[in-house]
C-alpha cells in the first residue's frame, strides 16, 4: 500500500522549471530516498508534498487523500511531517518549548478550558509535557531542554528538528538532508535512529540526502531527480550502477 | 526557583530571610508615607517593594498573596493620611489602565511578533461604547429617552467593551494577515487612525460620537449604592480588573495558544509545518490584546466623565507601545513595569521636577532665559530618558525570561505518561492523535533513549 | 450639476497641487527607505531630521538677509548656500544620531530602536524648539521664500516653488538610485542590510557603511526641509511628526527599501490626498467631506496591501524554504 | 515635607484659617508640545498678574505664589495634574484651560475639591453648560463669537455665499458650527463646510474645492497657525475674497504667517484693543520688556482670568477678617465678582460662570500690523 | 613561516566556556584540517580569528601582526577569505553581486572580472543563475556561491567550515580537487569539516578538538592512522 503517491506534479519558478511532472510512489512502512544534484528539484519536491507551495499541475494523494492545496499546517495535521534543510527552529524558545509547539494539533484545550484552568487543561499539559521528555530522552537530547534552540550546536539542532517533527505524531516523515552537518559517525547513528524511528514510531521515513553511505544504507527504494526530472527509480543497487546517474550526481569515485 | 545570583551571602536567598526583609521595607516605607504626609519619593518606594518581591524566591502563591495585600491594604492605607491621597490613586489609576493595556499589546507584539501602531483604537471602542450610552449622547440616534443608562449597569458593559474590542480586534486582523513585519505596523497604523478620524466625525449625518466636541457628563459606575466619584473608587476597580488580566494572561502565555503565538513570532513557516494555524493563532492575539484594551476603555470613560478623539491618537498607541518595549518585549512582569515607569515619569516624576526647578527660577536660585524655562522640558527630559533606557538596558527592564522545566519532574512526567499508556492510569487520553487511533507512538517511548 | 464634469473642471490644478505635494512626501520618504533598507529601522527620527534641516536652511537665509547679502547674490545661489548647509549640518546629525542612539542597540532586538529613536524625535524637536524661541521668541517662524512667483499654464497655476521641489525630488531619486544600484558602496549597503557579520567579511566597514548611510538618508532629509520651507513659509518644530507619517506610509506604499517605490508611493499619496480633500465632498454629495481624506488615502493604502502585500514596487521575496 | 522632588509639600497642609502663609494658584496649560505658544502666553500673562499682586498680598500677610503646570493638551495629564493641584492646599484657583476637551474633564476634579477655575479661553458651550460651581470663563462662548461673526460677516460685509472651513477641534467645530446655523438663519447660502488636519501645512485641496465654489466670504473655524497659512495659500490660488475666522486667530504670528495675504481678514474677540488705552499700552510694553516676547490676545486673557482669581481670593481674605480663605469661600467669591474691570474686557459671571459682559469685537487685519484694526462691537442680543 | 597562529584563545558565550585555550598556527602553503564532534569549538575557532566573537583572553597573529583586536572588516582586507557556517549568502543580492560583494576590496576591475570568470569555471552552475536571487538557489548551489564569494577576493589564507555540507557527491569531490588546485597555486587553507577522512587526506596536518580543547595536533597521515581518531571521527 501506498502512503504516497504522485502523478503528474510539476512546478515552475518564473521560467525555470524546478520539477517536471513527476510520479512517484512511498510505500507504507518503507525507507525511501529521493537523491540528485543540486538544484535538482529535492527540495521544493518536499515543498509541494508539505503544501509550502502550490503544485502547477498534477495531484498529490496522502493516504488516498488529496492534499494539494491544503494549508500545511492541515497537512500536518493529516500526518504528515517535515524537518528543513536548512534548520527553521524557533530560535528564541527553549528545547522543550519547541517541541510542545509542535503538539499544537493533538492538544484541543480551548480559550475557555485555559482560562478557567480545567481539569482537562491540566491532565493534557502535565502528558504533553511527560511525552515531550520522552521523545527528548529518545533522541538524547535531555542535557539541553532548558537551552533556548539557536544555542545547540548544529548537529543537536538537527536531532531537535527530528524531535519537533516526530511530536507531531506523523504518519509519513520528510528528512530533508538530516545528515548535513553531522560527522560520520554521528551519520551512523543517525542511520540506526532513523530506522528505530520508522520501527517504533510505524513511519514511513522520505529523505533528501546527500550522504551516499547513509543513503544506500538505508533505503529500500531511491528516486534520482536532474533539472526537475525523475531520471531513475529503483533499489540502491540498481541506482548504484546506473549510468545515468553516476554521471549526473555520483561520480566516478564514490561508485567504488 | 530563582537562579542563585553571585556575590551575595547564602542567606539572602533564604525564603525565610528575604520574606522578613521584605515586610520590615515595607512596614517601614509605608509608615513613612503614612507620617510625612505627601511625598513621592516614598510612595514610589512602596510601589518598588513589589519588584524586590518579584526578584525574590519566595513561592509564586506568597507573591501574589502578599503583592495583593499591599496594593489593596497597605497602600492605600498608608496614602490615605495625606492630602495627596485621591492624587496617588489617580496616579495609580491611570497607571493600572495602562498596564492592562501594555499587557494587552504585548500580546500582540511581544509574544505574537505583530507591530501594531493602532492599538489605541480599541482602547477609544470600548471608551466610546460606554461614553454614548451613559450620557444623553445616545438620546440623539436612538428614540426614547432612555439615556443615560443607570451607572449599575456598568458592570454589564465591562464585558461588552471587552468584545467589542475584541471583535474589532478580529475584523482587523482578518484582512490585515496577509501583510508581514512593518507593512503590518503601517496598516495597523492606518487602522488606528481610520478610528480616531471616524470618531471624531461621526456628528454627522447622525449624531453618534459628538465629533470633536465629545461626550461630556459621562455617568459614573454603582455598586451597592455607591456611585464611583474618587480616584480611589477607580483604583480598586482597576485593581479587582488587573487581577483578572494577569490571571488570564498569565494562564494563556503557558498554554498551547500562548506558545502558538511565539512560534509563529519565530518562525512562521516552520509554525505552519508544526501544525499551527497561522490566521487562527494571529487573530486570537489581536482579539485578546484588543479585548484588554477595550474593558479599559470603559473603565476610563468612566473615570474621565467625559471623552473626545484627543485621548485616542497616534501618539497614545506609540506611548504604549514603548512601555511594552521598553519594559521587556514578551514580558509580562516586563510590560507591568514598563507601564508603571512611563506613567510615574509622565503624571508625577517630570512635573514635579520641572515644578521644583521652575521654583527655584523663581526664587532666583538658579536661573533660565524664558525659552528654556524648566515647566516646558518635560517631552525634552522623557525623550532624553528614553534614549537613556534603550542604550543602558537594551532588552527592556525585565526581559522575558524562559521558563525553565525541571529535568527531574519531566522526567517524572514521562514516566507517569509512560504508565498512563500502559493502562495504570485509565484518565482520559487527551493527546489525540491526528488520523487513526492507534497508539503507534508509544512504543518509541517505552524504548531506552538513544546515546548523545 | 454633473458630479463629474465638476471635477474634471478642478481636475488639473487638483494635480499639480498633488504632485507638488506629493513630491515632498516622496523625498522624505527616500530618507526613510534608504535607512530602513540598511538597518530594517523606521527611523522615526527622520521626520525631525527634515525639520531641523527646514530651521537650519531658514536660518540661514535670514542670517544673509541681515548680513544684507542676500539681495547681492542671485536667489539659486542663495538657495544653493542653505541647501548645502542644511545637507551637511542634518547629514552630520543623522551621523550622530546613528552613533549614540542606534549603534549601541544593533545586537539588540529589532524595536528597540525604535524607542530610541522616538526618544531622539522628542529631543530634537524640544531642541529645536528651545533654539528658535530663543532666537526669536516664537518657535513658529515664517522664512524668506525666494521663488514666489506663478506660472500659469491654462487653467492651472503653479509656485515657481513648486517646479523646483519636483526638479529636486526627481534629481534626488535618480542620484539616489544610481549610486545605490550600481555602485560598490551601494551594493555593500543592501548586503550590510542584510547581514551585518558576514558583511564584515567581506571587508566592509559595517559602521562606516551605515553612517554613510545615515548621512545620505539624513542629508537628504534636510534638504526636502530647507525646499519645504521654502514652499510652504512658514515651519515650526512639529512639522516633522505628521509629514514623516505620511512619508513613511508612502515609503511602505511603494514597497519599503524600494528608492523608486519610495518616490512612486510619495506621488500617489500626494495626490491621493489631493483629491479626496478637493472632490471627496463632491463625489458623495457631501456625506463624506475633506477631513476624510486620510481615511480615503489609509483605506487605498490598506487595499493596495492586501493585493501586493510588498507594496507597489516591492519584490516578492518569496521566502525559500 | 518629604522627598526632593516634591515640592508641594510645605505649608500648612490644615485648609483655612490664620493668617499668613503662603497662597498659591496655578495655571493649567500645554507648555509643550504643538499648542506651546498658546499656553505659554496664558501661563505668561497670570504670572505677570501673579507679580503684579504680589506686594498687595504682602501687605495682607501672604506670600503670593504661582504654579504652572504642562498639561500637554493631553486630558489624561489634566486631571492627573489636576488631583496634585487638589493635594496641594495652599492652591485656592487655578487659571486654565487652553483646550476645553481638557479642561472639561479637569474640572470634574475641580469641583470635588472646591477648586475655582478661571478659563481665559475654553470657548465650548459645555465648559459651563454642566452648570459645575467651580467654573468660571471670562471669553466668550462660541455660540455667541459664532453667530456675532455671522451677523458680521452677512449683514456688514455683505457675504452670501460663505465656505466654512475648521480644523476639527473642539474649539474650531464649536466655533464654525455656531456661525453656519447663524449665518444659514440670517439667510446666507453655506455653499461647502470641510475640515482640515490641524498641523499639515497643505491646504490646497479644500481651497481647490473653495475655487470651484467662488463664495464671497471664507471662514475658518481654528487657530492661526493653520489660518495664516490657509489665507496665504488661498491668495495664491487668486481667491481675493473676505477671509474671518475667531478669537485664535489672534495673534502676531497670524500677521506674519499670512504675509500680505493677511488683508480682508477679520477676526472675532472678546478683547477690546488693548493697545486703545494708555494703560493697555503700558501694560504690553511690561509684558514684552520682561518676557521678550510680542503679547498674544492669550496673554491678556490669561492676565485677566488670573487677576480676576486674585481680586476674589482678595475678597475673601477681607471677607473673612484677613484669615487665609478656604476653597469654597474662593470658590463663591470668584463667582459674586460682577464687575472687575480687567485689561482687555469686563468681567461679572452669570450663574453659570460665563462672563456677562463678554463682548464680541470685530478686527481688520492689516498686512504688518498686529492687532488688527477694531471695527465693531457687539454685545449679547 | 607561520601564516596564522592562535595562542591560548578562550572564548565565552555569556556563561558558555566555548573556547578553553585553544592553540594552533599554519603555515604559508599548508592545508591544515581541524576535526571535532559537533559542538567541539570548530566553528567558533574560526570565528575567532576573524573577530566575530570577542577574544576574551590569549592572541591571534596574522602574517606577524597580531590580529586578535582587529575589527572583521581589517581581518578580512588583510587577506583572510572565510567561508562561514551555513553559507550566510546575501539572500536578497543576485548571484552577480554576491560575488562583486566579495571582492568588495579589490580596486582593479577587470582582474576581478577575470576571478569571476575563474569562479565559473571552477562552479558552472553559478553562471547559469548569475542574475538569480541567491536566496532562492538550492541548498547546493548556495553552497558553491559562498565558496566562490569568498575565492573573489583573492585570499592569501581561506578559513573554510563544512564547505561540503549540501553538496551532492559528485561536486564533493569537485569540491576537494578546486581546494588543492587552489593550495597548489599558493593559497593557505585551514579547513573544518565533519567528512574528516576525506579532508585529511587532503591536509597537510590536522589537529582534533574536543569540548573548546585542542586534543591532538599530527600530520594528517599520522592521524589518519591514529586509532582513536579512528575510532571517534573516521567512519
Ligand atoms: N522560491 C524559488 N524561487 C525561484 N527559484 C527557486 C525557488 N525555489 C527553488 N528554486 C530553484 O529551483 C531549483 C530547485 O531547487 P531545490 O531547492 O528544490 O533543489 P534541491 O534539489 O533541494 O537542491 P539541493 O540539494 O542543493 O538542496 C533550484 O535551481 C532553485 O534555484
Ligand atoms: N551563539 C551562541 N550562544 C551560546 N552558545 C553557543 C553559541 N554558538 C555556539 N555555542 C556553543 O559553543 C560550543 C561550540 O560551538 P561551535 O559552533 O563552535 O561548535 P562546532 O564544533 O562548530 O560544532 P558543529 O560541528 O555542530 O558545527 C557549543 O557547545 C555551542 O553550544
Ligand atoms: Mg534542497
Ligand atoms: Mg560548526
Amino acid at each position: 500500500m501506498n502512503v504516497l503517491e504522485v502523478r503528474g506534479v510539476g512546478k515552475q519558478f518564473g521560467g525555470l522549471v524546478a520539477l517536471d511532472k513527476v510520479d512517484f510512489d512511498v510505500r507504507k512502512g518503507s525507507i525511501t530516498a529521493v537523491i540528485g544534484p543540486n538544484g535538482a528539484g529535492k527540495t521544493t519536491f518536499f515543498n509541494l508534498v508539505t503544501g509550502v507551495y502550490r503544485p502547477d499541475c498534477g495531484e498529490i494523494l496522502f493516504d488516498g487523500r488529496s492534499v494539494v492545496g491544503l494549508r500545511p499546517d492541515r497537512v500536518t495535521a493529516l500526518g504528515l511531517a517535515r524537518t528543513f534543510q536548512n534548520i527553521r527552529l524557533f530560535a528564541d524558545l527553549s528545547v522543550v518549548d519547541n517541541v510542545l509547539i509542535a503538539m499544537h494539533r493533538r492538544l484541543t484545550s480551548g480559550i475557555l478550558d485555559i482560562l478557567l484552568n480545567r481539569r482537562k487543561t491540566r491532565i493534557e499539559e502535565r502528558r504533553a509535557l511527560g511525552e515531550v521528555y520522552g521523545l527528548l530522552e529518545y533522541l538524547g537530547l535531555e542535557p539541553w531542554i532548558n537551552e533556548p534552540a539557536k544555542n545547540l550546536p548544529y548537529g543537536i539542532q538537527r536531532r531537535l528538528e527530528i524531535a519537533r517533527a516526530l511530536a507531531t505524531r506523523p504518519k509519513l516523515l520528510l528528512l530533508d538532508e538530516p545528515a548535513a552537518g553531522m560527522s560520520p559517525r554521528e551519520t551512523r547513528e543517525l542511520t540506526d535512529l532513523i530506522r528505530r524511528l520508522r520501527d517504533d514510531f510505524d513511519l514511513t521515513v522520505l529523505l533528501i540526502e546527500h550522504d551516499m553511505k547513509l543513503v544506500m544504507n538505508i533505503s529500500e527504494r531511491i528516486m534520482v531527480l536532474d533539472y526537475g526530472r525523475a531520471i531513475a527509480e529503483g533499489t540502491p543497487e540498481e541506482i548504484r550502477s546506473h549510468p545515468k546517474v553516476i554521471e549526473a550526481y555520483l561520480g566516478h569515485s564514490a561508485v567504488s | 526557583m530563582k537562579a542563585i545570583k553571585r556575590g551575595f551571602p547564602r542567606a539572602w536567598y533564604n525564603p525565610w530571610i528575604q520574606a522578613l526583609l521584605l515586610a520590615a521595607y515595607t512596614a517601614g516605607v509605608s509608615a513613612a508615607l503614612a507620617f510625612s504626609g505627601q511625598s513621592v519619593i516614598w510612595f514610589l518606594l512602596l510601589v518598588a517593594s513589589l519588584l524586590f518581591l518579584y526578584h525574590s524566591s519566595l513561592p509564586r502563591k506568597v507573591q501574589w498573596i502578599w503583592a495583593a495585600v499591599v496594593l489593596g491594604a497597605i497602600l492605600p492605607l498608608a496614602a490615605s493620611t495625606g492630602p495627596a491621597y485621591e492624587s496617588y490613586m489617580e496616579v495609580a489609576t491611570q497607571m493600572g489602565i495602562y498596564i492592562a493595556m501594555a499587557v494587552g499589546l504585548n500580546i500582540v507584539v511581544g509574544f505574537a511578533g505583530l507591530l501594531d501602531l493602532g492599538f489605541v483604537a480599541f482602547f477609544s471602542l470600548g471608551a466610546y461604547t460606554y461614553a454614548i450610552f451613559f450620557s444623553d449622547q445616545a438620546n440623539q440616534f436612538l428614540s426614547g429617552h432612555h439615556f443615560p443608562l443607570p451607572g449599575g449597569l456598568f458592570w454589564l458593559f465591562l464585558p461588552l467593551g471587552m468584545f467589542i474590542a475584541g471583535l474589532f480586534g478580529v475584523l482587523l486582523g482578518l484582512p490585515v494577515l496577509r501583510v508581514k513585519g512593518d507593512y503590518l505596523a503601517i496598516v495597523t497604523l492606518g487602522f488606528g487612525e481610520i478610528i480616531r478620524i471616524i470618531f471624531n466625525n461621526l456628528d454627522k449625518p447622525v449624531n453618534i460620537t459628538n465629533g470633536a466636541i465629545g461626550i461630556s457628563s459621562v455617568r459614573p459606575p454603582e455598586l451597592f449604592g455607591v456611585t464611583f466619584t474618587f480616584p480611589h473608587h477607580y483604583y480598586y476597580l482597576v485593581l479587582v480588573l488587573l487581577a483578572g488580566v494577569f490571571y488570564a494572561v498569565h494562564r494563556l502565555e503557558h498554554s498551547r495558544i500562548g506558545r502558538a503565538w511565539k512560534a509563529v513570532r519565530e518562525d512562521e513557516i516552520a509554525a505552519q509545518a508544526m501544525g499551527v494555524p497561522l490566521v487562527r493563532t494571529k487573530l486570537t492575539a489581536f482579539a485578546a490584546g484588543a479585548s484588554f484594551s477595550g474593558l479599559m476603555g470603559v473603565v476610563f470613560a468612566a473615570k474621565q466623565a467625559f471623552i473626545d478623539p484627543t485621548s485616542f491618537t497616534m501618539l497614545e498607541s506609540i506611548t504604549i507601545l514603548v512601555m511594552v518595549i521598553l519594559g521587556g518585549m514578551g514580558s509580562l512582569p516586563g510590560a507591568v513595569v514598563g507601564a508603571c515607569l512611563v506613567t510615574v515619569l509622565n503624571l508625577q516624576l517630570l512635573p514635579q521636577l520641572t515644578n521644583w526647578l521652575n521654583q527655584l527660577a523663581a526664587q532666583g536660585m538658579i536661573s533660565f532665559p524664558p525659552a528654556l524655562s524648566p515647566s516646558k522640558m518635560q517631552r525634552f527630559l522623557f525623550g532624553m530618558l528614553l534614549i537613556l533606557f534603550t542604550v543602558f538596558r537594551p532588552k527592556g527592564v525585565l526581559p522575558a525570561r524562559l521558563r525553565r522545566h525541571d529535568p527531574g519532574h519531566m522526567a517524572e512526567l514521562a514516566r507517569e505518561y509512560r504508565q498512563g499508556i500502559a493502562g495504570v492510569h485509565p484518565s482520559i487520553s487527551p493527546l489525540a492523535e491526528p488520523g487513526s487511533s492507534s497508539s503507534r507512538a508509544e512504543k518509541g517511548m517505552q524504548k531506552e533513549g538513544m546515546s548523545p | 450639476m454633473c458630479v463629474l464634469a465638476q471635477i474634471l473642471q478642478n481636475l488639473p490644478q487638483v494635480l499639480v497641487d498633488g504632485i507638488t505635494l506629493g513630491a515632498v512626501y516622496a523625498t522624505v520618504a527616500l530618507g526613510y527607505t534608504m535607512v530602513y533598507g540598511i538597518l530594517e529601522l523606521i527611523n522615526f527620527a527622520h521626520g525631525e531630521i527634515f525639520m531641523t534641516g527646514a530651521f537650519i536652511g531658514t536660518a540661514v537665509l535670514m542670517g544673509l538677509n541681515a548680513a544684507g547679502v542676500l539681495a547681492a547674490i542671485p536667489k539659486g545661489a542663495a538657495l544653493l548656500v542653505a541647501l548645502a548647509a542644511a545637507m551637511v549640518i542634518t547629514g552630520l546629525l543623522g551621523v550622530g544620531i546613528e552613533r549614540v542612539a542606534y549603534r549601541p542597540l544593533r545586537k539588540a532586538p529589532r524595536l528597540i530602536p525604535l524607542i530610541s529613536a522616538i526618544g531622539v524625535s522628542f529631543v530634537l524637536q524640544d531642541v529645536v524648539r528651545f533654539i528658535a524661541e530663543w532666537r526669536t521668541g516664537n518657535y513658529i517662524v515664517t522664512g524668506i521664500s525666494l521663488f514666489d512667483s506663478e506660472i500659469s499654464f491654462g487653467p492651472v497655476t503653479v509656485k515657481t516653488n513648486a517646479l523646483i521641489v519636483l526638479g529636486a525630488a526627481i534629481v534626488m531619486m535618480a542620484g539616489l538610485d544610481l549610486f545605490v544600484q550600481r555602485t560598490k558602496w551601494g551594493t555593500a549597503m543592501r548586503a550590510v542590510a542584510q547581514d551585518k557579520d558576514t558583511a564584515a567579511l567581506m571587508s566592509i566597514d559595517v559602521n562606516k557603511v551605515i553612517a554613510l548611510t545615515f548621512f545620505v538618508g539624513s542629508a537628504l532629509g534636510g534638504a526636502t526641509g530647507v525646499l519645504f520651507a521654502q514652499q510652504y513659509g512658514t515651519i515650526d518644530p512639529y512639522i516633522g511628526f505628521i509629514l514623516g507619517l505620511k512619508a513613511f506610509t508612502a515609503a511602505v506604499l511603494g514597497g519599503i527599501g524600494n528608492i523608486r517605490g519610495a518616490m512612486f508611493g510619495g506621488f500617489v499619496l500626494g495626490i491621493l490626498e489631493m483629491f479626496a480633500s478637493a472632490e471627496l465632498s463632491v463625489l458623495t454629495g457631501g456625506v463624506l467631506r475633506a477631513e476624510y481624506k486620510d481615511v480615503f488615502a489609509f483605506l487605498i493604502l490598506i487595499a493596495v496591501l492586501l493585493f501586493k502585500p510588498e507594496g507597489l514596487f516591492g519584490q516578492v521575496v518569496k521566502e525559500k524554504v | 515635607g518629604g522627598g526632593g522632588a516634591s515640592p508641594s509639600s510645605s505649608g500648612s497642609g490644615g485648609g483655612g484659617g490664620g493668617s499668613g502663609g503662603v497662597i498659591k494658584i496655578a495655571t493649567q496649560s500645554p507648555l509643550s508640545g504643538g499648542n506651546a505658544t498658546l499656553g505659554e502666553a496664558i501661563k505668561l500673562g497670570a504670572q505677570l498678574a501673579v507679580e503684579d499682586r504680589a506686594e498687595d498680598f504682602k501687605k495682607l500677610g501672604f506670600t503670593l505664589q504661582l504654579v504652572p503646570y504642562d498639561d500637554q493638551a493631553d486630558p489624561k495629564k489634566g486631571v492627573a495634574n489636576a488631583q496634585m493641584i487638589a493635594a496641594d492646599q495652599d492652591i485656592l484657583g487655578v487659571v486654565g484651560h487652553l483646550n476645553s476637551g481638557v479642561a472639561i474633564p479637569s474640572s470634574e476634579v475641580y469641583e470635588k475639591y472646591s477648586i475655582p477655575m478661571v478659563s481665559p479661553s475654553n470657548t465650548a458651550t459645555q465648559v459651563t453648560d454642566r452648570g459645575l460651581k467651580t467654573v468660571n470663563r471670562i471669553c466668550a462662548r462660541d455660540d455667541f463669537q459664532g453667530p456675532a461673526g455671522a451677523k458680521f460677516a452677512v449683514q456688514q460685509l455683505g457675504a452670501k455665499k460663505i465656505f466654512v472651513i475648521q480644523d476639527k477641534t473642539a474649539y474650531g467645530q464649536g466655533l464654525a458650527d455656531a456661525f453656519k446655523d447663524a449665518a444659514q438663519k440670517l439667510g446666507a447660502e453655506i455653499v461647502g463646510y470641510e475640515g482640515i488636519t490641524v498641523g499639515e501645512k497643505d491646504f490646497n485641496g479644500v481651497l481647490n474645492q473653495a475655487k470651484a465654489k467662488n463664495p464671497d466670504l471664507i471662514y475658518f473655524g481654528g487657530t492661526y497657525a493653520e489660518g495664516g497659512l490657509i489665507v496665504k495659500q488661498a491668495r495664491d490660488k487668486g481667491l481675493n475674497m473676505k477671509f474671518m475666522g475667531g478669537d485664535a486667530l489672534d495673534s502676531s504670528s497670524m500677521v506674519e504667517i499670512a504675509g500680505p495675504a493677511i488683508a480682508d481678514t477679520y477676526y472675532t474677540s472678546i478683547a477690546a484693543d488693548v493697545t486703545k488705552t494708555d494703560e493697555g499700552k503700558k501694560w504690553a510694553q511690561r509684558y514684552e520688556q520682561k518676557f521678550g516676547k510680542k503679547v498674544e490676545s492669550y496673554s491678556s486673557y490669561g492676565y485677566d482670568s488670573a487677576m480676576v482669581l486674585l481680586k476674589a481670593i482678595e475678597n475673601a481674605i477681607q471677607a473673612d477678617g484677613g484669615k487665609k480663605p478656604t476653597r469654597e469661600q474662593v470658590r463663591d467669591a470668584v463667582r459674586a465678582i460682577q464687575d472687575y474691570q480687567g485689561i482687555v474686557t469686563k468681567v461679572g459671571f452669570d450663574n453659570k460662570g460665563d462672563n456677562k459682559y463678554a463682548k464680541v469685537y470685530v478686527y481688520q487685519f492689516e498686512p504688518g500690523q498686529y492687532p488688527g484694526q477694531q471695527i465693531a462691537e457687539l454685545a449679547k442680543d | 613561516m607561520s601564516l596564522l597562529t592562535l595562542e591560548n584563545v578562550h572564548v565565552f558565550y555569556g556563561g558558555i566556556h566555548a573556547l578553553k585555550g585553544v592553540s594552533l598556527s599554519v603555515d604559508k602553503g599548508e592545508i591544515v584540517t581541524l576535526i571535532g564532534a559537533n559542538g567541539a569549538g570548530k566553528t567558533t575557532t574560526l570565528r575567532s580569528v576573524c573577530a566575530q566573537v570577542p577574544v576574551r583572553e590569549g592572541r591571534v597573529f596574522f602574517d606577524g601582526r597580531e590580529i586578535t583586536r582587529c575589527p572583521t572588516h581589517e581581518v578580512a582586507a588583510m587577506g583572510i577569505g572565510h567561508v562561514p557556517e551555513g553559507r550566510r549568502i546575501f539572500a536578497r543580492l543576485t548571484v552577480r553581486e554576491n560575488l562583486e560583494i566579495g571582492a568588495f576590496a579589490a580596486r582593479d576591475k577587470d582582474r576581478v572580472r577575470a576571478r569571476m570568470e575563474e569562479v565559473f569555471g571552477y562552479f558552472p552552475r553559478l553562471k547559469e543563475r548569475l542574475n538569480q536571487k541567491a536566496g532562492t538557489l538550492s541548498g547546493g548551489e548556495q553552497q558553491m556561491l559562498a565558496i566562490g564569494r569568498a575565492l573573489m577576493s583573492e585570499p592569501s589564507l581561506l578559513l573554510l567550515d563544512e564547505p561540503s555540507m549540501g553538496l551532492a557527491p559528485i561536486v564533493v569531490e569537485q569540491i576537494f580537487e578546486i581546494l588543492g588546485e587552489l593550495n597548489r597555486r599558493g593559497m593557505t587553507l585551514l579547513l573544518v569539516e565533519q567528512n574528516a577522512f576525506q579532508a585529511l587526506q587532503l591536509a597537510d596536518r590536522g589537529y582534533v578538538i574536543q569540548n573548546g580543547e585542542i586534543l591532538l595536533a599530527d600530520a594528517a597521515q599520522a592521524l589518519i592512522n591514529n586509532e582513536e581518531v579512528k575510532e571517534a571521527y573516521l567512519a
